[in-house]
C-alpha cells in the first residue's frame, strides 16, 4: 500500500499550445490509474496553475461555440467534479487584475463538491515539496 | 509600405515588430495576442498597444478566451474572420505573422 | 476578387493556429477570393485522412473536406510529410503533396500571402 | 540501477527535444537502468512506422528499434495518436499505445520523472 | 514575364523549431519554381537573419555528428551555392558580441561564389520594402 | 528538496524559476538553453547565470550549435547524456523542464 504523489504546475496560457489541456486531462487519468497498480496502491495529481497559466482560468470560454473544442474552462471543471485539489496562484491573478469572480470556482452545475482554491504562492511552493514528482506545463 | 503585423502569442519572444518601419502599420491580435486587449500587468495596459499602429483583434479568438467584446477599449477595433479578409485584400498589401 | 496563399509551417500542431488558417480559408472563400493553402513542417499533420474527431482536439478534416468541395487548394510539403510517416496512400483525398516550389509558385501571382511561420 | 519515467509532450516535433529524449533514453539503458517512455501530444508522431530518413528532419526509428531490443518501453497516448489519424495499423512495432493513466502508473514507482512538458 | 519578390526573415534561433531550416529550403525552392510558371516568369527570394535569427549562421555546428541532422549552416551553404542573397543583421550580430569570423560567410568547398552579407538593418528594411510579399519565421 | 531544472530555451517565456525555492538547485542547460552560456547580449552574460545555483552545460547540445566546450567559464560544468544520467539519479531527486 503506497502513494505517489505528483504536482502538475501549469505556467503557460490555453489554446497556443495542447500543454494547459493535457496537463488537465493527464491529472484527470489519475483516477483511472489502479487498473495498472496493486489493490491499495494510489497516485494522487494536484495541479497547480501559477504564471501566465492563471489565464486557463478565466471563465466563459466559448472553444467549443466557435472552434468546436472543449475548453480549458471545461476541462478545470472535469476535474474539480473528479475531486482533483486546484490550486491558482492569489499573486499572479492580483496581477493580472483578476478577482476571483473572473475564474472557474466550481462546477455545481455538473454536480462537483470541490471548488477551485486560490492560495498563495508559499502554498504552491509547499504542494511542490510534499509531491514525489514534478510535471511542469 | 502598408503593412499588417499578425501577433498571435502573449510573451513575444521577437523583436522585430519594434523595429519595423512602415508607412501604414496595422497590428492584428489573434490567438493569444489577444490578451493584450485587456490584461493588465501590475494595472499596466500592454506596452504593444502604445505603439503608433491602427489596432484590431479577432472577436472569435476573445470569446474563446472568455473576454467579452465590450472590455475592448475604443481605440482597438473588434472584427470577425469576414472582416478580416476585408482588410487583408484592402486596407494592407503586406503581411507579416511574428 | 483576389488570390489569397496562405502558408501555415512548423510547431503549429495542436496550437489554435490551423484551426485560425482553416477559418480564415473559409471566410476568404465565402467572399468569392481564390485560396491557396500550403502546409509545412508540422503542419503537414492536416493532410492525413481518418482523423478522430474527438471534442478534445481539434478536428479539422471535416472543414476542410467541405472547403475543398467549394475550391480551396490545398497542398502539403511532401518530404516534411514523408519525414513523419504521413504517405499518399494515408492522406485525405483532395489534399495534394508537392515540392516547396508549389508554395512559392502559388505565391507569384497571389495578391496577399499570410505565411504563418513563427510560433 | 533505478527506474527513469520519461514524458514528452505537445509542441515539440521538429524541435529537438525528442532526439534529446532519446539520446537520454539511450544512455540511462547504457547504464542499466530501466527506462519508459511517454509521448503525448504531438509527440506522438514518433510512434509513426515507416518515417522516411532524410537527413534534413530528425529520423528516430532506428535508434528508437535498437533502443526497443535492449528493453525501452515506450507507449504512445492512444487519443492523441487518433486525434490525428495515427492508427495502430501505422504504428511501429513494439511501440505500445495506451490512455493517459499509463504514464501516471509509470510514475508511481519511477525514482525519477523527467516530463518535458513545455515548449 | 514577370518577376515575383519574396523575403525570407529569420527572426528565431536554429533547432528549437524546425522554421529556420524550413525558411532555407524554401527559399532554395524558388531555383525550380519554373516547372510551375510561363517561359520567362519568375520567383527571387532574398534571406536576411535578424534578431536570435543571427545564431543560426555561427559556424562549426556539428548537428550532423551528433544527432544525425544537417545543419543550419549546411543548409545557408547550400543556399550560397544556389546564389541566393543573404543578409545577416550588423546591429544584432554586434549585440551578441559575434564577429565575420564567427558566421558562415562563404561556401568555397562547395564551389559557391555567393557570400553572406553583414548589413546594417537599415538594408533589411530597404529589402523588405523592395519585395512583393514578407515571409517571418 | 534537491530540484534540477531543464532549461531548453534562449528567449524564456515563463518566470516559474525566479520563483521555485529548493534547498539544492541545479540547472541543466540543454538544446537552446546552451546558448546562456556563451552569448552576451551588449556585453552582459545571461541574467540567468546570476542565480545561486549549481550550472551544469550538455556538450552534445553545445557542439551541435557551433559552441566549443573549452570557451565555457568555469562556473558552469560541461556533461554529456551519460554524466546527465548520473546526476539525474545520484544529486537531485526531482527534476523540472520549463
Amino acid at each position: 500500500m503506497a502513494t505517489t504523489k505528483l504536482g502538475f504546475i501549469v505556467q503557460r496560457p490555453p489554446y497556443k499550445s495542447e500543454n494547459p489541456k493535457l496537463a488537465l486531462t493527464h491529472a484527470i487519468a489519475s483516477q483511472s490509474v489502479e487498473v495498472y497498480l496493486k489493490e491499495g496502491d494510489l497516485v494522487t495529481a494536484d495541479i497547480a496553475f501559477i504564471g501566465d497559466g492563471v489565464l486557463n482560468c478565466i471563465k466563459n470560454q466559448k472553444a467549443m461555440d466557435i472552434y468546436k473544442l472543449t475548453s480549458t474552462e471545461t476541462h478545470i471543471k472535469m476535474a474539480l467534479l473528479l475531486d482533483l485539489n486546484i490550486l491558482v496562484c492569489k499573486e499572479d491573478l492580483a496581477r493580472f487584475g483578476l478577482t476571483e469572480n473572473d475564474i472557474v470556482i466550481d462546477a455545481e452545475e455538473f454536480g462537483a463538491e470541490m471548488k477551485t482554491k486560490v492560495v498563495p504562492f508559499s502554498e504552491i511552493t509547499k504542494m511542490m515539496e510534499e509531491v514525489n514528482h514534478l510535471l511542469f506545463f | 509600405m502598408r503593412l499588417a503585423v499578425f501577433v498571435s502569442d502573449y510573451k513575444i519572444t521577437v523583436d522585430t515588430l519594434d523595429r519595423l518601419k512602415a508607412e501604414k502599420l496595422g497590428i492584428i491580435l489573434v490567438g493569444n495576442g489577444v490578451y493584450h486587449t485587456t490584461i493588465k500587468e501590475n494595472g499596466n495596459p500592454s506596452p504593444l498597444l502604445k505603439k503608433s499602429a491602427n489596432f484590431y483583434v479577432l472577436s472569435e479568438d476573445l470569446e474563446t478566451r472568455g473576454i467579452s467584446s465590450s472590455n475592448i477599449s475604443g481605440n482597438i477595433k473588434v472584427i470577425t474572420y469576414s472582416e478580416l479578409v476585408d482588410l487583408i485584400f484592402n486596407d494592407y498589401e503586406k503581411l507579416a505573422w511574428l | 476578387m483576389g488570390k489569397l496563399t496562405i502558408g501555415c509551417f512548423s510547431s503549429l500542431v495542436g496550437s489554435m493556429t490551423l484551426d485560425f488558417a482553416v477559418k480564415l480559408c473559409a471566410a476568404a472563400i465565402d467572399k468569392g477570393h481564390k485560396v491557396d493553402f500550403w502546409v509545412s513542417g508540422n503542419g503537414t499533420m492536416l493532410s492525413i485522412k481518418d482523423q478522430r474527431a474527438f471534442k478534445d482536439y481539434s478536428a479539422l478534416e471535416k472543414p476542410l473536406k467541405e472547403l475543398m468541395a467549394k475550391g480551396l487548394n490545398v497542398t502539403a510539403c511532401e518530404a516534411c510529410a514523408e519525414a513523419r510517416g504521413y504517405h499518399k496512400d494515408n492522406t485525405m483525398e483532395g489534399f495534394k503533396r508537392h515540392s516547396m516550389d508549389w508554395y512559392l509558385a502559388s505565391a507569384f501571382d497571389a495578391d496577399r500571402v499570410l505565411h504563418i511561420g513563427g510560433e
